[in-house]
C-alpha cells in the first residue's frame, strides 16, 4: 500500500508493506538512519519521533499508520547548519555517551518546549521516563533539558 | 507449574482403569483437542488448541505414556511445538493416581505440570499461570463425564 | 522480532470497521492506540489476518460531559484526558490514574478503548471503570449494548467482546465535587502495578463520606470493585478503626497469584497497607 | 615536561556532533545493495536433543537464499576459543551453532539468510525441528548435586575449574580469633543491557578473497584473532570494522556465535549478510554477568582488627565457556582496601543451561565488594563498634602503600580513609548518628551504610597476562600522523562505544604535539589501517592509551622540533611546540608554524641531514603494572518497616582515579556506572524458572531496567592522587561506579532496620526481600 507523510517538512510518498514498522520504514525506507531501535517491545524510547509534533514510540506503530501525517525525526532539527539549541545544551551538558538514546531523548525535550512547560528535578525525571539511557544515569540529560526549556520559555518571553 | 484436580467416580478402579486404558479416549477430554493419532504402542500425536485471552496457539504433540501401575497410576509425558498461532512449546507431565473409595467408587487424582515455552511462555506468562488451572479442571470433569457415561452405557 | 504478513485495512466509520471485524472470521484485530497490540504483532504472538486502523474515524474521541455522566469515546487518548479539564474537575479518579500508565509517549497514542479491551490485570484504567461502575456502549451489527464494566471484564486479557464487536463509548458517573487517589506499588515508573488500589468518595457537608468507592488492581485475574469494604465506609468520618475494617475486607476480595513481580504472598501483604495509605490520604482532604 | 595543556581539560567532546545530528554510524546504519538479511532460529529449551531438522519448506520459500544448520557449522570452524580462560579450565566446545544438543534456551540452532528480516522470520517458521528435551539444571547447588545431569562429557560434575588461593596462616587465624562471623550471599544474574543490541554485517569481499566484519565491538582486534581461528582462515584475510557503538559494558568483547554464522553465510552467498539482534535474542544470547554464590567468613580480633578472610564461592558459568570467561576479579580484589595478609579463597566455576556468562563492567569486583563490606558491617555490629571507626582501623594508610594484597596484586598508591571521611562527612554522619535514634519512632526508619573499594584498573602487563594464560596482551597501541596542513591523524583498534576515547586521546597527542584538540582527528575501530590493538575494557584504555600517544606523539615532537631548527638555523634543544608554532623557548618571535614544519617533512626539503621524510610514527605501550583506583560510597535510606518500601534519599561516591584527562568525561562515566551500580543492586534480575528451565523474564517489559524517574541525584566528589606507574599518573575510572552500589545501600537498610537485627543477603534489594528478611528477623526472635 501507498503511504504519502510529510518527515521533518519534506513530502514522501513509498509503497510499502502493510505489517512493516514505521520505525523500519523510516530507517530503511527513508534512509533516516538517526532513529535508532532498541527494544522494538515499546520500553526504551530510542525509536522516538514526533508525530504532528508529538513524542511517539515509532517501533509501537505500523508504517501505514502516518499515512497523512507529519513527522520529525532528529534529522529535522539542525539539519546541517548550526545545531538546534536543545543539542546545543546536551552538548554543552555531557549528556550523551555513546549517543544512542540521544535522538529519542532530544526530541521529547523538544516536544515539552513546543507545549511550554518549564519542568524540573523529578517532575521532568517523570517525563522523561519513556526513554532509557544505559551510559549516562540521566543525571546530565536531565540538566541539558533543565536549561534548554528555561531558555526556551525565556526565548517565548522576550520573542 | 504443577496443578492437581481430584473427582471421584462411583464406578470401580477396574472400570476406571479400563477407560484410562484407552488412551484415545483419555486424549479426547483434553479441553480444545482436535484429533488424535495413534502412532505406536503407548505412542500418540495430539492436535489441541489453547486460547490465553487473547493469545490462541494450536500445538501438534507428541503424548507418551511413561509408566501403567494397573489399578493404581499412570503416568503420561507430552512435548509439543505450536503449528498455528503463537509461536512456542509445551512440555507436560500428567499423572493420574486411582484410590477404592470405601462406597465402592474410585477416586482420580489428576497431577498435571505444564510448561510453555519459546515467546508464549515468555510473555504469556501471566495469562498462562490461571489459564494452567483452568485447563486441569476442565480436563477432569471432562474425564468425569466420560467415564460415568462409559459406566452408564454398561 | 518482526510481525507476520497482515492486511491493513483503514475504517472511516464505524460501520466499516464492524464491517472488516465480520470479513475475516474473528482472526481480525482493531488497531486504535496500538501501544499493546503492535509489541504482540511484532513478537508473533497474535497473528491476525488483518488489522482494522479506526484511528480515522471521526467523533469516536470526544470527552462530553451531559445529563449526569461524562461521556468518553473509545479513541481518547491518554494524554488528551490528562488534560482535560473536565476529567479533572468530573471524573477525578481517571485524572489521577493516568499518570501511573506507561509513558509520555505511549499516553500520547494509548487509547481508553484499547487499554479497556487489553484487560490486563494490572491496568490502571480497567481498575478505574470498575472502581466508578463505568458503563461500556458497544456496539455490532446487531446494534448497540451497555454493559457494566464489572461484567465486561471476565478474565486476564477476556472480555465480554465479541469477534464482531466494538467498544464505542464509556460512560463515567458525573464525579463533580468527588474527591479521588490511586496508590500503587510497581518495581519501577510506569510499570505494570505489583498492587494498585483506586478509591473516591464524596464528602457530605458534615464531614463524614456519602459513599466510597475502593478498587483493587493486580490482585484478581481482572480489576476488583471491593464492594463490602466500600459499602462498610458509607457514612463513617473515615476513622482509624473504619479504615482497617475497610482494609481487612479489601484483603478477602484479594486473590493474586505469583509472578517475576511479586509473589502473592507480598501482595496479599501489601493490599491493606495500600487501602490504608489511600483512605488516609482521603479523610486527610479538607 | 611543563605541564600538558590539554591535560586535565574539560573539552567538549569531538563524538557529539555526529552523534546530535543523528548521522553517527551504527552497525543498523550501514546498509549495501543486495544486503541479505539473517533470523536466527534458537533452541526453546534449557536442554534438549535435537533430533531432526527439516528446512526443505523454508529453503523454497520465495525470497530465501541460504539455510545453516548446526551440522554444517560444526564441520566448517572450529570452537570459539576463550580470550581469558582460568587455569586448567576443562574445554566447553561452544561452536557457532549446536549441532546435536543444545545447552541453553537460545543456543542457535539454525539460521535463514533471506531478502529482508520479516522475510527470513517467515522463513523460519517453515523449518520443522525435532527436539527431545533432556534434564536441565539452572542453578549452580542443582549442578554440583551427584547425579546431575552432566552438560559436557569434558567437564566432569560441572565444574569447569576450581582453584584455592591461599595467604599467611587463615585457618589458625580463623581458629584464634575471639569473633568471626559468617554469610552466604546470592548475587542476582544480571545484564549490561546496552540500548544498542548486538549486530554484525559480514561480506566476502571477492577481489581479495578476504572476509570483511562490520561489528558492534569493543575488541575489533580480539575479535579479528577469534574469528580467523573460529573461520579456520589466517587472520591477514579478515577485517574488522566497528562503527559508532551503542554501548557495551563488557558484552561486546570478542566473537560470538552469531559473527561465525554470518560469516559462513555470507562466503557461501557471495552477498553482504547482516544481522540485527532482536531484545529477545539478546536477553538469550548475549553475555549475562555476575551471577555467583559466596560463603563468606571475617575473623577478627576483641578490638576490631581484621584477622582473617575465608571465602568458598560458586560462579554459574552458564552452558558454555564464552568468548571472554567468567569474572577473574572476585578472587584478585576480595580482600579489598584492608589491611589483611591471612585468606583462604576457594572458587569453583560451575555449568549451568542458562546463556554463558561474560564480563560486566567490573569484571567480578562488583561481587567481591558486596559480599565483603557487608560483612564487615555485620562483624562491625557483632563488636558492636561503629562500622566507619571499624573500617578506619582496618583501611591501609598511604604509608603502608604499595602493599601486595592476599592475591598477590600490589595497591599502588591513594588516602583510602580520606576517602570515607569526605563521604561521611557530606551525610553529616556524626550528627546523623543521635538524629537516628529520635526518628525512628514512627515506622519510619533512616539508615545510612558505606562501602570502601579498590579498584583494579588496566592490566599489570602483557607479561602477567601471558603467564595467566590470556590471549591478548596489556598493552595498547597508535599509529600518530602528521598531514601537510600541520594538522595530526590518530588511528586505533579501540572502537567508540561512549567512553569518550576519540577527545581523550586527541587531548593527550594535542597537549605533546603542541596543537589543539580540534586539529586532531581520530580513525578508530578497524583493524586494517590500525596497529595491532587490544580494544576498550577493564578501565585500561586511558592508561594503556595514553602511553602509546606520549611514545609515538613524542616521536613526532622531536622530529618537527629537528626540522624547526633546520628552518631557524637554531639548535632543536632550545625549541618547544606549542599553539601550532615550533619556537624559541627563550625567545617565542623565532618561530616556524607546525604547518610548514608539516609541509617540509613532506616535501623532503628543507630537512636536516640524514632525517627521512613524513611526519608518523606508531607505538605500542605495555604498562608496567595496573593502577587501584579507590573510594567510598555513603548511603542514606528511609525504610517502612512495615511494607519493606525504601527510599533511597542520598548517594554519595568519593573516589580517586588519579590524573583526570577529561574531568566533565570521567564524571560521566562515574554516573553512568553508578547507574548501572543501583540498577543491578535494586531492580534488575535475569530469573529462570527452576522447574521448566527456562527464562521467564527476557523482555524489557519485565527486565527492570530503571528510568529517569526511578534513580535520585548522585552526589559526586574526588581526590585526585596521581598514580606513580602509569602515563600521566592516569588511573581507570571506567569501571569504579559500579562496585560499592549493592553493599552501601545493603548496609544501610540493615542499618535503618538494625532494631530488628535485620540480615540482608541477596541480591536485587527489593521491597519484598526486605519484607522477608524482616519477618526471617522475627521469626530468629
Amino acid at each position: 500500500m501507498t503511504v504519502a507523510l510529510l518527515v521533518n517538512g519534506r513530502p514522501y510518498e513509498r509503497s510499502v508493506e502493510s505489517r512493516r514498522l514505521l520505525v523500519d520504514f523510516l530507517r530503511h525506507e527513508l534512509q533516516l538512519h538517526g532513529t535508532h531501535v532498541g527494544c522494538e517491545q515499546g520500553v526504551c524510547g530510542a525509536c522516538t519521533v514526533l508525530l504532528d509534533g508529538e513524542p511517539v514510540k515509532s517501533c509501537l506503530m505500523l508504517a501505514p499508520q502516518a499515512h497523512g501525517h507529519s513527522i520529525t525525526t532528529v534529522e529535522g532539527l539542525a539539519g546541517r547548519g548550526e545545531l538546534h539549541p536543545v543539542q546545543q545544551a546536551f552538548r554543552d551538558a555531557h549528556a550523551l555517551q555513546c549517543g544512542y538514546c540521544t535522538p529519542g531523548f532530544l526530541l521529547g525535550a523538544v516536544a515539552l518546549a513546543d507545549r511550554g512547560v518549564a519542568l524540573e528535578g523529578a517532575a521532568l525525571r517523570e517525563e522523561l521516563a519513556g526513554n532509557l539511557c544505559r551510559c549516562t544515569g540521566y543525571q546530565n540529560i536531565v540538566e541539558a533539558v533543565e536549561r534548554y526549556l528555561r531558555q526556551a520559555a525565556a526565548g517565548r518571553r522576550d520573542g | 507449574m504443577q496443578i492437581q484436580e481430584t473427582f471421584t467416580v462411583d464406578a470401580p478402579p477396574t472400570a476406571v482403569w479400563k477407560f484410562f486404558e484407552d488412551i484415545e479416549r483419555v486424549a479426547r477430554c483434553v479441553p480444545g483437542v482436535q484429533s488424535v493419532d495413534v502412532l505406536g504402542p503407548d505412542r500418540y500425536k495430539v492436535l489441541a488448541t489453547q486460547k490465553v485471552g487473547f493469545i490462541s496457539a494450536t500445538f501438534e504433540m507428541a503424548t507418551q505414556v511413561e509408566s501403567k501401575d494397573p489399578l493404581k497410576s499412570l503416568a503420561l509425558s507430552s512435548v509439543g511445538k505450536s503449528v498455528k498461532g503463537a509461536i512456542g512449546n509445551l512440555r507436560s507431565k500428567d499423572r493420574v493416581d486411582f484410590e477404592a473409595t470405601p462406597e465402592g467408587g474410585t477416586r482420580v487424582t489428576l497431577t498435571s505440570e505444564v510448561a510453555v515455552g519459546g515467546m508464549l511462555g515468555a510473555l504469556g506468562h501471566k495469562a498462562i499461570v490461571s489459564k494452567s488451572k483452568e485447563i486441569t479442571e476442565k480436563f477432569a470433569q471432562a474425564l468425569q463425564a466420560e467415564i460415568r457415561a462409559g459406566e452408564a452405557g454398561r | 522480532m518482526k510481525p507476520a504478513p497482515l492486511e491493513y485495512l483503514t475504517a472511516l466509520t464505524v460501520e466499516e470497521a464492524l464491517a472488516a471485524l465480520a470479513r475475516f472470521d474473528g482472526n481480525v484485530r482493531l488497531l486504535a492506540g496500538g501501544q499493546s497490540l503492535v509489541p504482540l504483532l511484532s513478537m508473533r504472538l497474535l497473528r491476525p489476518m488483518a488489522v482494522v486502523d479506526i484511528n480515522r474515524i471521526p467523533g469516536l474521541d470526544r470527552i462530553v460531559a451531559a445529563d449526569g455522566v461524562v461521556r468518553v469515546g473509545a479513541l481518547a487518548r491518554y494524554s488528551a484526558l490528562e488534560a482535560s479539564p473536565v476529567i479533572r474537575e468530573r471524573v477525578p479518579l481517571l485524572a489521577k490514574a493516568i499518570p501511573f500508565v506507561g509513558d509520555r509517549q505511549i499516553r500520547n497514542r494509548g487509547t481508553l478503548g484499547g487499554a479497556l479491551c487489553h484487560a490486563d490485570p494490572a491496568g490502571e484504567m480497567a481498575l478505574c471503570a470498575v472502581t466508578l461502575g463505568a458503563r461500556l456502549r458497544i456496539v455490532g451489527h446487531s446494534g448497540l449494548r451497555e454493559l457494566d464494566a464489572e461484567a465486561f471484564f471476565q478474565g486476564p486479557y477476556t472480555t465480554a467482546l465479541e469477534p464482531n464487536e466494538m467498544l464505542e463509548t464509556v460512560e463515567f458517573p458525573d464525579g463533580a465535587g468527588t474527591e479521588a487517589v490511586v496508590v500503587e506499588h510497581a518495581r519501577r515508573h510506569g510499570d505494570f502495578a505489583v498492587v494498585s488500589v483506586a478509591a473516591t468518595g464524596l464528602r457530605a457537608p458534615d464531614g463524614s463520606w456519602r459513599w466510597m468507592r475502593i478498587g483493587l488492581g493486580a490482585v484478581a485475574d481482572r480489576a476488583r470493585y471491593a464492594r463490602r469494604a466500600s459499602e462498610g465506609l458509607a457514612g463513617t468520618r473515615l476513622q482509624p478503626a473504619d479504615v482497617t475494617a475497610a482494609a481487612a475486607r479489601c484483603l478477602e476480595e484479594a486473590g493474586p497469584t505469583s509472578d517475576v513481580r511479586a509473589s502473592a504472598e507480598y501482595r496479599r501483604h501489601l493490599v491493606p497497607i495500600l487501602v490504608e495509605r489511600a483512605l488516609e490520604d482521603l479523610a486527610r482532604r479538607r | 615536561m611543563d605541564k600538558l595543556p590539554w591535560l586535565g581539560a574539560s573539552v567538549k567532546r569531538k563524538e557529539d556532533d555526529r552523534l546530535l545530528r543523528g548521522s553517527g554510524r551504527f552497525l543498523d546504519d550501514v546498509e549495501e545493495t543486495l544486503t541479505l538479511h539473517v533470523a536466527i532460529g534458537r533452541c526453546p529449551y534449557p536442554h534438549a536433543r535435537i533430533r531432526s531438522i527439516d528446512v526443505t519448506r523454508a529453503l523454497g520459500h520465495s525470497g530465501v537464499e541460504a539455510v545453516l544448520t548446526g551440522q554444517q557449522v560444526v564441520a566448517r570452524t572450529e570452537a570459539i576459543t576463550a580470550l581469558r580462560p582460568f587455569a586448567g579450565s576443562a574445554p566447553t566446545a561452544f561452536y557457532g551453532m549446536a549441532q546435536e544438543v543444545a545447552r541453553y534456551e537460545g543456543e542457535p540452532v539454525v539460521a535463514v539468510a533471506a531478502v529482508d528480516r520479516y522475510v527470513a522470520e517467515d522463513a523460519l517458521e517453515l523449518i520443522d525441528i525435532d527436539y527431545e528435551p533432556l534434564p536441565h539444571v539452572v542453578t549452580v547447588e542443582d549442578a554440583l548435586r551427584p547425579g546431575a545431569p552432566q552438560l559436557h562429557a569434558t567437564v566432569p560434575s560441572n565444574v569447569v575449574v576450581e582453584s584455592t588461593v591461599r595467604a599467611g596462616e587463615p585457618d589458625r587465624r580463623l581458629a584464634d580469633a575471639t569473633v568471626t562471623v559468617e554469610g552466604t550471599f546470592r548475587i542476582n544474574r544480571v545484564s549490561g543491557a546496552p540500548i544498542e543490541t548486538r549486530g554484525v554485517i559480514a561480506r566476502w569481499a571477492e577481489d581479495s578473497s578476504t572476509l570483511e566484519l562490520w561489528a558492534s565491538t569493543q575488541t575489533p582486534h580480539l575479535l579479528r584473532a577469534q574469528l580467523a581461528h573460529c573461520l579456520r582462515m589466517d587472520e591477514t584475510d579478515v577485517r574488522v570494522i566497528a562503527p559508532d557503538v551503542g554501548g557495551a559494558f563488557g558484552l561486546k568483547i570478542g566473537v560470538y556465535p552469531e559473527d561465525i554464522i554470518a560469516a559462513l553465510l555470507a562466503i557461501d552467498t557471495r552477498r553482504p549478510v547482516k544481522w540485527i539482534e532482536d531484545r529477545t535474542e539478546f536477553f538469550r544470547g548475549a553475555a549475562h554477568a555476575r551471577e555467583a554464590v559466596h560463603t563468606l567468613t571475617l575473623a577478627a580480633d576483641r578490638d576490631g582488627t581484621l584477622r582473617a578472610l575465608r571465602d568458598r564461592y560458586l560462579i554459574d558459568l552458564g552452558a558454555y565457556h564464552g568468548p571472554l570467561g567468567p569474572p577473574l576479579l572476585t578472587n584478585v580484589m576480595l580482600a579489598g582496601p584492608y589491611r589483611l595478609h591471612d585468606a583462604d579463597i576457594h572458587r569453583r566455576v560451575v555449568l549451568t543451561n542458562k546463556v554463558p556468562m561474560g564480563a560486566y563492567r567490573g569484571y567480578g569486583q562488583a561481587e567481591s565488594n558486596y559480599v565483603r563490606e557487608v560483612l564487615v558491617d555485620r562483624l562491625a555490629r557483632r563488636l558492636g563498634q561503629d562500622p566507619a571507626d571499624f573500617r578506619r582501623r582496618n583501611l591501609l594508610r598511604p604509608d603502608e602503600l604499595p602493599f601486595k594484597n592476599v592475591s598477590g596484586v600490589t595497591y599502588d598508591s591513594g588516602d583510602y580513609a580520606r576517602g570515607l571521611d569526605l563521604a561521611l562527612s557530606r551525610v553529616g554522619y556524626e550528627t546523623f548518628r543521635a538524629r537516628q535514634k529520635e526518628s525512628g519512632q514512627q515506622g519510619r526508619h533512616v539508615g545510612v551504610g558505606m562501602s570502601c573499594y579498590v579498584e583494579f584498573t588496566g592490566y599489570p602487563s602483557s607479561a602477567f597476562l601471558g603467564r595467566g594464560g590470556a590471549r591478548f596482551g596489556a598493552y595498547e597501541s597508535v599509529t600518530v600522523r602528521m598531514d601537510r596542513a600541520g594538522r595530526a591523524a590518530i588511528s586505533t583498534g579501540v572502537s567508540t562505544f561512549g567512553q569518550g576515547t576519540e577527545t581523550t586521546f586527541a587531548q593527550i597527542a594535542a597537549s605533546l604535539l603542541g596543537l589543539d584538540p580540534a586539529d586532531v582527528a581520530i580513525h578508530r575501530g578497524d583493524s586494517k589501517g590500525t596497529p595491532y590493538s587490544v580494544g576498550g575494557f577493564a578501565s585500561r584504555t586511558m592508561i594503556a592509551g595514553a602511553g602509546a600517544i606520549e611514545k609515538a606523539a613524542g616521536q613526532i615532537r622531536d622530529k618537527m622540533l629537528r626540522i624547526g631548527g633546520t628552518i631557524l638555523g637554531v639548535d632543536p634543544a632550545a625549541l618547544e611546540t606549542t599553539t601550532g608554532v615550533v619556537r624559541r623557548r627563550d625567545d617565542p618571535s623565532v618561530q616556524v608554524s607546525i604547518q610548514r614544519v608539516s609541509e617540509a617533512a613532506f616535501l623532503g626539503y628543507p630537512l636536516p641531514p640524514g632525517e627521512d621524510p613524513g611526519l608518523e610514527a606508531t607505538a605500542y605501550f605495555d604498562p608496567p603494572s595496573s593502577a587501584f583506583g579507590y573510594g567510598t560510597v555513603v548511603v542514606q535510606v528511609e525504610v517502612n518497616a512495615r511494607s519493606g518500601e525504601f527510599a533511597l534519599q542520598r548517594y554519595i561516591l568519593v573516589h580517586d582515579c588519579g590524573t583526570q584527562v577529561n574531568p566533565m568525561i570521567v564524571e560521566g562515566q562515574v554516573q553512568g556506572a553508578v547507574a548501572q551500580g543501583i540498577a543491578a543492586a535494586l531492580f534488575e534480575e535475569l530469573v529462570y524458572d527452576r522447574d521448566t528451565g527456562q527464562l521467564v523474564n527476557g523482555t524489557m517489559v519485565d527486565y527492570f531496567m530503571p528510568t529517569a524517574a526511578d534513580l535520585p541525584v548522585f552526589e559526586l566528589d574526588h581526590l585526585e592522587t596521581p598514580s606513580p606507574v602509569t602515563p600521566f599518573g592516569i588511573k581507570g575510572v571506567g569501571e569504579g561506579g559500579t562496585i560499592a552500589a549493592a553493599a552501601a545501600i545493603t548496609n544501610a537498610v540493615c542499618d535503618a532496620l538494625a532494631p530488628f537485627g535485620v540480615e540482608l543477603d541477596r541480591l536485587p534489594v527489593t521491597a519484598e526481600s526486605i519484607w522477608r528478611a524482616l519477618a526471617a528477623a522475627r521469626a530468629k526472635g
